[in-house]
């Protein structure tokens, strides 16, 4: 399996934030994006995800199934947590492996337990930390088996312990031939991962009428 | 994909209910708008009768209204749409779904609240019945293409009040045909039955253009 | 071939700066002209037999309402060139017309209204056409509003598009209103040889004239709208800038 | 201290503008739901012009209503009001600011907007002037007390509903007053002054009131 | 001046979050609060900026004037910047200056120049990056002068530089005579900083409403 951006090129607005990028990630590799602020970073991701309509370029699934899309075998971590606060842990995972296509009470306990919210499984997430939440958020990621890791910033407000555990499970995921894709400031603790650094393209705003 | 559509109605319905009883609200408010009509109209009004389903009706269009902004805000401010997208479900059945829990969880509440509400304003007795019909078939419509103004106001601060500007216009042939079924049959002048069919037509078609125009703005918000 | 040229040429903003620039004083004179002329000829009419002096709303009354769905059927159009082929100026054209064609809604409105008191006896009666044209003015409305209220622009464009293509089933409400209910309005019979050629002519002028009108504000609307957009351009350049400048720091 | 409330003031005034003319959007909503009346009441209704100045209060203030939920929902969103509670400026005066920027920036424009939809309805020409001059100074009532709505539905979802609810009850005896001033005007049947002093009265305690437990309530919610 | 906490004790629901809780930073300190998530950290800065109300104990400010709150002399730096989508970062921060009560559109000037923002001043916050944001919401410390600063996990989605900037900017209010607090996950790259280690008080979630 492999992950292939060619010549990509992402508009905001009227400007070019990403021009002509290329790269591929195989199955086992992690990917770090790097950058200064307002690189680029998340609206990479965010095409990589299928939320953002790149201006130009093409995104591919190589080698999983006919016309398998990065959407649909991808987890999207962003910025926000996509957790309902009036719900509780439990609730919360249960409905999003659900939704995501896998049934199993047991997953949803055993990635609580991973994630080290076991004792929290009650609880609404209104009530919860910055930390705790962005835990439960990341959580999703073991309650559905998705080939395709995206994270933005997915250490924000961890502390360093929880930091390390995000690390593992990266780790794990790769080693089992998944792919994984992350936007930081810091270094993730991956073993093997190459560095995307992106600079912002000289930029003309002629497109615009 | 069945058991992701089912499994989001059911959350929708689910938090409809534990979020603070957003249907009780709904129905608060038609409640007090009802009643608040006829101090302004003047209780002497002789004919409140006369005018009550059109009343109801208002009333009800308004109370679903402002529960519309719900439909898709709070995912998107949570992030969870981002994840939806991202699901084996496609854009369109996603809104279809939210749209119909919005209908379960608003339209038939303030259905069945209407008849009791008729009974404040002395309604004729045999409108209760035509009264109740057509808000059935016509409530649908106000979930699905509400749904559409939802989306289309996903970004804009201040929901509520944009999306009634922009879908209470769709709704008028809803409220006059709506309205003209019940009182035709009140005053008995025919022609209630073809209301009621245009009615049920405008309910099936926003059925399908809905979900199709909420996914379209759907998928523009998200980038 | 030469057709795809054109419109290539014409998607071009800078081509239709030129253009539009020695075409509008034109546009706005002839404009000018004909409504005088139209109106003169129509306020030298004799009173009509059943409305008297009041019949001369007409040749305001009628062609602002026929503006006021043509402008809507502009936007329209407009709004699929930008979802379908991302036409740039596409855009700019739809944001333009949205207020002129709520004016000349209102317009519509309102001389019917001042109209309807002589004739109906009132100035306003919850007929079928009123009512669709009230509705046609209340979209124009929600188009302005959504438009204004995203901080996005190229998003609000969208957006904006999505809502005018599903808000077009109104057009042929409007238009045929008058025939499936049966309303005190007239229904379209003056290109039919429904109206005396006296009234006819100054009418057919004036109808003319203002459309003229509209496609100058139109084409004025548009240069503005696209000269805004360059300095906005400019601005947002300043933002990569500003990310480089900081970047190469980092 | 006067510097700071000022600069707030000012700041949600432009923000009122700026913000895709919040404005609008609550003067079309007034407008349309003016308008939907007549259809729901039927338009054969001869004494449209008797019950306009209790459907225009009506409309005014369910329009005013739902652009409440504006008062504190994105400054507590975004932040900022956790930075506005260590200012110098006590959460009283804070509350009263904003209050009145949005008195300022919905009450006056729907009170201007009201006479032209009178002649939509046709409104008694006696009736202008004093449908104006209650609206002017019943509207802060509205602005203020709904502030307090506000601030009590911050944490909860649903704005704009909820907010009706608790709030709408609180304003019937402006609405109450609001008309019988206008009517008793209308068919001078006297009495017009003394409902117009309480309409003062109300919104006068309102401007004392309303401050003071909208700040309470926000101290709760910055928990 | 100096900022006194004693046996502060601040609960959640039912559960105690701090209990008894003393401690006190002088002017010319930094106090790094650390501790994993869930520790505290948020609702003790929180309760400092007087927003969140104690269950038990005293906060005070020693020797600025008489009767002087912490509320009245600190900025407050949270999780959300504090900033309109719609207005432009001038505005954003002369906004704030007016509020906090200091004027002078030099000040914003500089305040924007410093954050390496002044490219941005005309552009709407709504366009900016995340780490653009958070710095512009940082640029409220330079634009009204208070002399506590409490910060809730400042380098939130910080590139190196912009953080480094941020360090020296704590450092050198702290070198003025201020007061500096500060929860973090990772080093601010402060001169002298003490640490304060929360440890969460036995807790039982069952308490949890
Ligand atoms: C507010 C009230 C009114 C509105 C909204 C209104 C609207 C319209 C519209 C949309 C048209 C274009 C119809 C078409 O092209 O098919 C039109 C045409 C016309 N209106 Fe009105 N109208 C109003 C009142 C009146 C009144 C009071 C009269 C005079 C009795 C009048 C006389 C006409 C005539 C003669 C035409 C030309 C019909 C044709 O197209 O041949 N209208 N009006
Ligand atoms: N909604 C938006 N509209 C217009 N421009 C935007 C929008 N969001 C971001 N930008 C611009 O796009 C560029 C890239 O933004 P992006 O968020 O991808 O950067 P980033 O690498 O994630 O930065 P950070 O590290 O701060 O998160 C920035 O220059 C920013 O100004
Ligand atoms: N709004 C709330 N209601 C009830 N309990 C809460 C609330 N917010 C936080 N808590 C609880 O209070 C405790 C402390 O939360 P706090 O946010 O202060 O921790 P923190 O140190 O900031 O953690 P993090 O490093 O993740 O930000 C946590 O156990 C959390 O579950
Ligand atoms: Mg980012
Ligand atoms: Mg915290």
């Amino acid at each position: 399996m492999k992950l292939v951006v060619e010549n990509l090129r992402l508009e905001r607005g009227a400007r070019a934030i990403v021009a002509d990028l290329t790269f591929a990630v195989a199955s086992g590799e992690a990917l770090l994006l790097t950058g200064a602020n307002g690189a680029g970073k998340s609206t990479l991701l965010r095409a990589l995800a299928g939320l953002f309509t790149p201006a130009s370029g093409t995104i591919r699934l190589d080698g999983l199934y006919s016309e398998a899309t990065v959407t649909e075998n991808c987890h999207f971590i962003g910025h926000h947590n996509g957790l309902k606060s009036s719900l509780t842990a439990t609730e919360n995972l249960s409905f999003w492996s659900n939704y995501l296509g896998t049934t199993g009470a047991s997953r949803v306990a055993t990635a609580l337990d991973r994630m080290q919210l076991a004792s929290l499984e009650a609880i609404p997430a209104a009530y919860m930390s910055a930390g705790q939440k962005r835990r439960l958020g990341l959580a999703r990621l073991l309650v559905a088996e998705r080939p395709v890791w995206l994270l933005d910033e997915p250490t924000v407000s961890l502390d360093q312990a929880s930091a390390r555990l995000l690390g593992d499970l990266v780790n794990a995921h790769v080693a089992s031939g998944g792919i994984a894709i992350a936007a930081t400031h810091l270094p993730l603790g991956l073993t093997n991962a190459r560095e995307l650094r992106l600079t912002a393209p000289l930029r003309t705003s002629e497109a615009a009428p | 994909m069945m058991q992701s559509f089912l499994a989001l109605v059911r959350r929708d319905l689910g938090l409809a209910v534990r979020e603070g009883g957003a249907v009780g609200t709904a129905l608060g408010f038609y409640l007090i708008v009802v009643t608040m009509l006829p101090l302004g109209l003047g209780p002497d009004l002789k004919q409140l009768g006369r005018i009550a389903p059109g009343m109801l009706w208002i009333a009800l269009l308004l109370a679903a209204l402002l529960s519309l902004a719900r439909i898709f805000e709070s995912d998107d401010e949570d992030g969870s749409l981002d994840v939806l997208a991202t699901g084996s479900l496609p854009l369109e059945a996603v809104a279809a779904a939210k749209s119909l829990a919005h209908w379960i969880s608003t339209g038939i509440p303030l259905t069945l609240l209407a008849p009791l509400l008729g009974l404040l304003l002395n309604l004729d007795l045999d409108a209760y019945l035509p009264l109740v019909a057509t808000m059935l078939v016509g409530t649908p419509a106000i979930s699905f293409l509400g749904a559409v103004g939802a989306a289309l106001t996903l970004k804009a601060r201040r929901g509520g009040l944009l999306i009634a500007l922009l879908v209470l216009p769709l709704f008028i042939p809803t409220l006059i045909f709506g309205i003209s079924a019940v009182t035709s049959i009140m005053l008995d002048t025919g022609g209630s039955r073809a209301a009621f069919l245009i009615l049920s037509a405008i309910s099936l078609g926003s059925l399908v253009i809905g979900p199709i125009a909420s996914a379209a703005a759907l998928r523009l918000q998200l980038q | 071939m030469q057709t795809q040229t054109i419109t290539q040429k014409l998607a071009n903003p800078t081509f239709f700066m030129n253009l539009s620039a020695k075409i509008l004083p034109w546009l706005s004179s002839f404009a000018a002209i004909l409504i005088i002329y139209g109106l003169t000829l129509g306020f030298a009419t004799p009173p009509d037999y059943q409305q008297g002096q009041t019949v001369k709303i007409m040749f305001i009354h009628v062609p602002a309402a026929w503006l006021s769905m043509m402008a809507y059927g502009l936007i329209a159009v407009s709004s699929f060139g930008l979802l379908v082929f991302r036409h740039p100026l596409a855009d700019v054209s739809a944001k333009a017309a949205a207020p002129i064609g709520a004016v000349f809604t209102l317009i519509a409105l309102v001389t019917g209204s001042l109209w309807g008191k002589p004739t109906w006896g009132t100035y306003w009666q919850w007929d079928a056409r009123m009512t669709s044209v009230l509705i046609l003015f209340f979209l124009y409305l929600g188009l302005m509003a959504l438009r204004s209220s995203i901080e996005e622009e190229s998003l609000a464009s969208k957006l904006t598009a999505v809502l005018a293509l599903t808000g077009i089933v109104i057009l042929p409400v409007i238009k045929f209103s008058v025939n499936w209910w049966n309303t005190l309005h007239q229904p379209a019979g003056v290109l039919k040889g429904g109206l005396d050629p006296v009234f006819l002519k100054p009418l057919l002028f004036s109808a003319v004239g203002f459309s003229l009108l509209f496609f100058a504000l139109h084409m004025k609307g548009m240069r503005n709208e696209i000269i805004r957009r360059r300095v906005k351009a400019r601005q947002l350049k300043e933002v990569d800038r500003a990310a480089r400048a900081h970047g190469v720091e980092a």
